[in-house]
């Protein structure tokens, strides 16, 4: 038993030594197992990607998967700040893991970048300022698309989101900006794989239009059910269910839905036209939403090495907070409660060749800055 | 007739067309052995079980010491003395012989939910638990894993453990099962004079055992009590030699 | 009683748990504490289910109720007392609480209550129809607590900084350590003696043979009920611990796949010995520290890990080590 | 509230009930022929699902994606039964949960391994696409009703092969006694294969079926394995019967619950609470109805002993 144990030391300690040798240690904990793992392998190959075309001596990443489990997050969280004297942490993929590790990591005196997450308290009661939301806030792309069904004309909505917080959020974002009315407003059960019942609902209801959150597999369940369904209304969602890694999935049922984004391939600048080419020519595939942030967090953290050592926390601050980077969004700044301030596309299905990928159409909301910047003292 | 310790009234009992307990009506008195015999089939389980208060009749009363039970489970009817062992042995078969009889006797004391005193290290429980092992002579075997037991030792610490309730009176379903011949001479002499302490209604298919010991027997067969009386009596009932002993034959 | 192998392994095993943390001290790997505090805590969750599913016999796989219940009992006590937030204001002004005793107190009263609800319904049932619904109550609560927007939903509840226990400094590791350590002592000592005692001695009994057990005239449901609700009040313990040490409490807690790791350290260590779940729980985190490190499949060889253990080493890791003889008695 | 509403939901309760019959029939059967408690059988829903979208990536035929589910789980049934399971016949239940719990691991990611971590494609034929319409003016998915008419023919198939076949007699009688049939000479180990394997096929079939309408993806099965054991509880271990009748219970209480609950709720709070009290009440509903009956019958519907 002590043996095995000892094992267990010895084995850590290795690690311990070569990070030693770096002058800055980035730990990314992200998703990497299981049933998200698409998003966390996104999110690190864009951050890598950026890291390895910078090819700088000096920067070591410590990549962890956390399975999706807080408990296990704050684990790794707590070991790379603790044993392994971090300096700058990023990578989680979900806002529940987010709200677990982010606010200890930053009280720690770590700085923390989020390529995914944007949780509503961090951004606002929560906020701190050694943490930086280099995606959006949670309700941005939701807001987008309320914005949007504004100004398609849509009158009569009827919204769906899972029950639980980050659904809750979405729907309150997306009323938040709409100006209509609403068809029926629903909580699905967190998982649900069938869509039957909602969508008979919808058939009932008399709705012009529909909106939905539903991440990952639900969303692909959605939308080929619906397909099905002979219910023809205009759907739209936020870009999380449409976004590469998951458009081939769902296939045909997807053709023509409008989404919202803060990011597309065909965004026109320098920058991310690189970005593109260079992801796939590396990994083969094209890139997603989630490998774009993680893209453009790489980049933000060298721009900020670039100016200032993260040991001198007041001057690396500014440096980040300045996102003195070339983003792959084009413009790109931070707000006061250092979450973006940025354009929210409105995108479209479209079939290239064989693969489902995504066309920008619109621009949903220009400048935009979260809802909760103001209850942030920071 | 009112000093009867257990009495039996009218029971019936059916498992759809089979009647498995037909108007029997029984009592045991105190300082008797009653055998209940019949052949297989005869539904001398099923009539067990209701006395012991595992399956409820469809309708007739059983009464232990003057007080209606049927209605009480078989935990109740334990608690008023009702002392029983079981056709196939039911011991804890991982704990040791000791265990099982100081289980008895915590049956007996009742009040088992103390948390922290270590059992077998009570003096009243252990006491009670080693006099009734010593009386079926299983002392030497004290230690033992009940597992570990021949057969035969396993009915004696059946019986060990009942004794260890201290009970008003027993219900024993074939003691005999299984034992050899000096195995079952052994028990039938112990079981003499255990009638003194409280009464036995036994079930048996020895008969040599049940025709030596018994005050009273009474034979059931399908389901229906076609005759009580002394042994002798039973021998002479040419009712009971014509269903029974020659259906025994056939068999 | 003699030094059996067993009962050396039992030494080696809490002595070993707690050099480790100590070793790991003098060294600065603050990391080490947290997975020993780690093990420590889910050891003692373990204890917990080991009295109901060693000695009891009753397979529950609705353990994580009880385990998210003492999570949500720290979780909500603390956030009310972060927040001056009056958890209630009848029959007196209670805004929750950051001491560890308080909380514990909480956790253990509120897990011993669902314990004593759902175990009064399953124990009706036996067998297979056990092992389902606890599982259904277990699901039933992880379903509420993810639908329940007070306490976050799914997104758990964080805590700021650990909470307090007096003299000591929690947020040091090896202070939270020495918490956790000394408290699956003592629950080691409180089963220790629970399956000497009258009633474990008819518990197990129960288990053994029910007949035999009713017909001593002792009633099986309500020692099994007792062991129930006994088991899940060690478990909410242990709970609210584990979210001490993690400062958040989550529906995660809650789901079937916490029940079935519960089950895992049980199992691994070896069924109804004593100190199984400590060497089930050590070797599970140690296993999943090291197989993490190999590959993102790693679960892929714990699950074959798993099912060789299950199908030829049946004692798990104290069987194996110190032979069959089981610890009754 | 329309009665075209009311009866599309019922249409929708069916649907979801019958898939969970395939599910549980499996499951139930195993119980009962073999005693074992296997959780790994949502592994095998998975394995049907992912052989099935394989297959149509491959060749483009949905019945061949279909054919290729059914073998696929057969042959992972069978293969985890000769390999596994077989083992485990003897043991207490604890060591077939634990031992069945590890498979889950291995299945979900091996799964993983094999076809990395993002959902894969799997859509419903083309002839099958679409909504048909019903008499009373009822649009509904073709699909879903192809589902219905699948699984009650599957149903009605596995009556008649308990019912009137060799294998069914040697079925029943192994639930009855198992040494009977060997008694009779029958190979029980073959048989136990074969019922295994059975079961396994069904699971991959509902996999494929559902697959197609919602997402193929590691951990797919997990969810509707416990429904599924809620369904086989709610019916009674070991019953065919219970299992089908506990599936449409469970099918119809889970979608009608998850309507008119949140509707119920809106009679007496405002509608955004309403929505999500409802929605929290109706998930925990088929529990509910499990713990209830059980109370009632602590052998399920259906069953017989425990």
């Amino acid at each position: 038993m002590k043996t095995i144990r000892m094992l267990a030391m010895a084995a850590a300690v290795p690690a311990l030594a070569a990070a030693a040798q770096a002058d800055t240690k980035i730990g990314m904990i992200t998703t990497l197992s299981g049933g998200g793992a698409g998003l966390g392998v996104d999110v690190r190959d864009g951050f890598m990607l950026a890291i390895e075309q910078d090819g700088r001596e000096g920067v070591e990443v410590v990549i962890e998967d956390d399975q999706r489990k807080p408990e296990a997050a704050v684990q790794i969280a707590d070991r790379m700040i603790q044993s392994e004297k971090g300096d700058i942490m990023t990578g989680i993929i979900w806002s529940n893991l987010a709200m677990a590790v982010v606010p200890a990591a930053t009280a720690q005196g770590v700085f923390y970048l989020s390529p995914n997450a944007g949780p509503s308290a961090l951004a606002g009661k929560r906020c701190h300022q050694n943490y930086f939301n280099v995606a959006w806030q949670n309700d941005n792309l939701h807001e987008a698309a309320g914005a949007y069904a504004n100004e398609a004309g849509l009158k009569n909505s009827f919204i769906l989101a899972p029950n639980y917080p980050a659904g809750q959020d979405a729907l309150t974002g997306y009323k938040r900006m709409y100006e209509g009315e609403l068809a029926g407003e629903i909580y699905t059960k967190l998982g649900q794989t069938d869509y039957a019942a909602e969508i008979a609902q919808i058939r009932a209801s008399g709705a012009d239009s529909v909106y939905f959150f539903l991440p990952g597999g639900m969303g692909i369940s959605f939308l080929k059910q619906y397909a099905g369904s002979g219910v023809d209304l205009p759907v739209v969602g936020p870009a999380f269910s449409f976004d590469q890694g998951i458009l081939q999935a769902v296939g045909d049922a997807a053709l023509g839905v409008k989404n919202t984004s803060q990011w597309n391939k065909d965004i026109d600048n320098e920058a991310n036209a690189e970005f593109v080419a260079s992801f796939q020519e590396k990994y083969g595939r094209l890139p997603s939403l989630y490998a774009s942030q993680g893209f453009d967090t790489a980049n933000l953290i060298l721009s900020a090495l670039d100016k200032a050592e993260p040991a001198d926390q007041d001057a690396f601050r500014a440096a980040l907070k300045a996102a003195d980077f070339a983003s792959v969004r084009g413009s790109f700044k931070f707000g006061d409660n250092h979450h973006p301030i940025q354009d929210i596309y409105v995108r479209e299905v479209i079939k290239e060749g064989d693969v489902f990928t995504n066309k920008i159409i619109a621009t949903g909301l220009k400048d935009h800055a979260d809802a909760y910047g103001g209850e942030c003292k920071m | 007739m009112a000093e009867a310790v257990l009495r039996v009234q009218g029971l019936n009992k059916s498992y759809g067309a089979l009647q498995a307990s037909k108007d029997v009506s029984l009592d045991l008195r105190p300082g008797e052995i009653h055998a209940l015999i019949g052949p297989n089939g005869a539904g001398k389980s099923t009539l067990i079980k209701q006395i012991a208060g595992n399956i409820a009749p469809d309708s007739g009363r059983v009464e232990l010491l003057g007080r209606d039970v049927t209605a009480l489970d078989t935990v109740a009817r334990a608690r008023m003395g009702l002392g029983r062992t079981f056709q196939i042995s039911a011991l804890a078969m991982e704990y040791t012989v000791l265990q099982n009889a100081v289980l008895g006797a915590l049956g007996g004391r009742g009040r088992p939910f103390h948390f922290f005193r270590n059992v077998m290290k009570d003096p009243e429980l252990l006491e009670q638990a080693r006099d009734a092992l010593e009386r079926v002579g299983l002392t030497d075997d004290a230690n033992r894993r009940t597992a570990d037991l021949s057969h035969g030792q396993r009915r004696q610490l059946e019986v060990a453990v009942a004794l260890t309730l201290k009970p008003r009176l027993f219900l024993m379903d074939e003691p005999m099962a299984g034992l050899g011949a000096a195995g079952s001479k052994a028990l039938t002499g112990f079981l003499d004079g255990l009638r003194q302490e409280a009464p036995i209604l036994l079930v048996e298919h020895d008969m040599d055992a049940v025709f030596a010991l018994a005050d009273r027997i009474s034979v059931l067969v399908y389901g229906q009590i076609i005759a009580t009386g002394t042994a002798d009596e039973i021998r002479a009932n040419a009712e009971v030699r014509r269903a029974y002993l020659g259906e025994e034959d056939a068999a | 009683m003699m030094l059996t192998r067993e009962s050396l392994l039992n030494w080696a095993m809490i002595a070993a748990l707690l050099l480790v943390p100590l070793a790991a001290w003098s060294l600065d790997e603050p990391f080490i504490i947290t997975l020993a505090t780690k093990a420590a805590i889910l050891a003692l969750a373990g204890v917990g289910l080991n009295i109901a599913l060693g000695l009891g016999g009753l397979i529950s796989l609705g353990h994580a109720a009880f385990f998210g219940i003492g999570g949500y009992a720290m979780g909500i006590l603390a956030a009310h007392a972060q927040n001056y937030e009056p958890l209630f204001d009848w029959p007196f002004l209670f805004e929750g609480s950051n001491q560890m005793p308080l909380i514990w107190l909480v956790a253990v009263v509120f897990s011993a209550l669902a314990a004593l609800v759902i175990g009064a319904l399953s124990l009706r049932t036996s067998g297979v129809y056990f092992i389902m619904i606890t599982l259904a109550f277990g699901q039933m609560l992880y379903y509420f607590a993810i639908s329940w927007s007070a306490y976050g939903g799914e997104d758990g509840l964080s805590i700021w900084v650990r909470n307090e226990f007096p003299g000591l400094n929690t947020l040091d590791p090896i202070q939270f350590f020495a918490i956790a350590y000394v408290i699956l002592c003592l629950a080691l000592v409180f089963a220790a003696r629970l399956a000497r005692s009258p009633f474990g001695l008819a518990l197990a009994a129960a288990r053994q043979n029910e007949d035999r057990v009713q017909a001593v005239g002792l009633t099986p449901f309500t020692l099994r009920l007792t062991a129930f609700v006994i088991s899940g009040a060690i478990t909410g313990l242990a709970g609210a611990l584990f979210a001490d040490l993690n400062r958040f409490v989550s529906p995660t807690m809650l789901s079937w796949h916490t029940s079935g790791e519960i089950m895992i350290f049980v199992i691994l260590g070896g069924v109804g010995r004593l100190y199984g779940p400590v060497a089930g729980a050590a070797l599970y985190i140690i296993l999943e520290h090291l197989l993490g490190g190999i590959s993102d499949y790693w679960q892929i060889f714990l699950g074959v890990l798993l099912l060789l253990i299950v199908l030829f080493a049946r004692g798990g890791l104290i069987g194996a080590l110190a032979g069959r003889e089981k610890a009754h008695g | 509230m329309t009665y075209i509403l009311v009866l599309e939901q019922i249409l929708n309760g069916l649907q979801l009930g019958v898939m969970l019959f395939l599910m549980a029939a499996g499951l139930t059967l195993v119980f009962g022929v073999m005693g074992l408690i296997n959780l790994a059988h949502g592994s095998l829903y998975m394995v049907g699902a992912f052989a099935a979208a394989a297959v149509a990536g491959w060749t483009g035929s949905f019945l061949l994606a279909l054919i290729a589910s059914l073998a696929a789980a057969a042959a992972a049934g069978a293969l985890m039964e000769l390999v596994v399971i077989r083992r485990l016949y003897r043991r207490d239940h604890l060591d077939q949960v634990l031992a069945t719990f590890a498979l889950i691991l291995i299945f979900s990611e091996g799964t993983r391994w094999l076809f990395g971590s993002f959902p894969l494609f799997l859509d419903v034929p083309s002839y099958l696409s679409g909504p048909v319409s019903l008499p009373g003016g009822i649009e509904y998915p073709l699909y879903r009703l192809t589902i219905i008419l699948i699984g009650l023919g599957i149903a009605a198939g596995l009556f008649l092969l308990i019912a009137r076949t060799r294998i069914g007699i040697q079925i029943r009688a192994g639930e009855a006694d198992r040494e009977m049939i060997a008694a009779l000479g029958v190979d029980i180990s073959k048989l136990y294969t074969l019922v295994f394997a059975l079961g396994a096929a069904l699971a991959g079939l509902a996999g494929a079926l559902v697959g197609a309408i919602q997402s193929v993806q590691v951990g797919m099965g997990e969810p509707v394995l416990i429904l599924a054991f809620v369904v086989i509880v709610i019916g009674g271990i070991g019953s065919i019967k219970g299992a089908l009748a506990g599936a449409l219970l469970v099918g119809m209480t889970d979608t009608l619950g998850g309507v008119f609950l949140p509707q119920l709720f809106a009679l007496f709070l405002d509608p955004a609470s309403a929505a999500s009290a409802g929605a929290s009440l109706a998930s925990m509903l088929i529990y509910i109805l499990m713990a209830a009956i059980l109370l009632v019958r602590p052998s399920g519907l259906y069953g017989g002993s425990a």
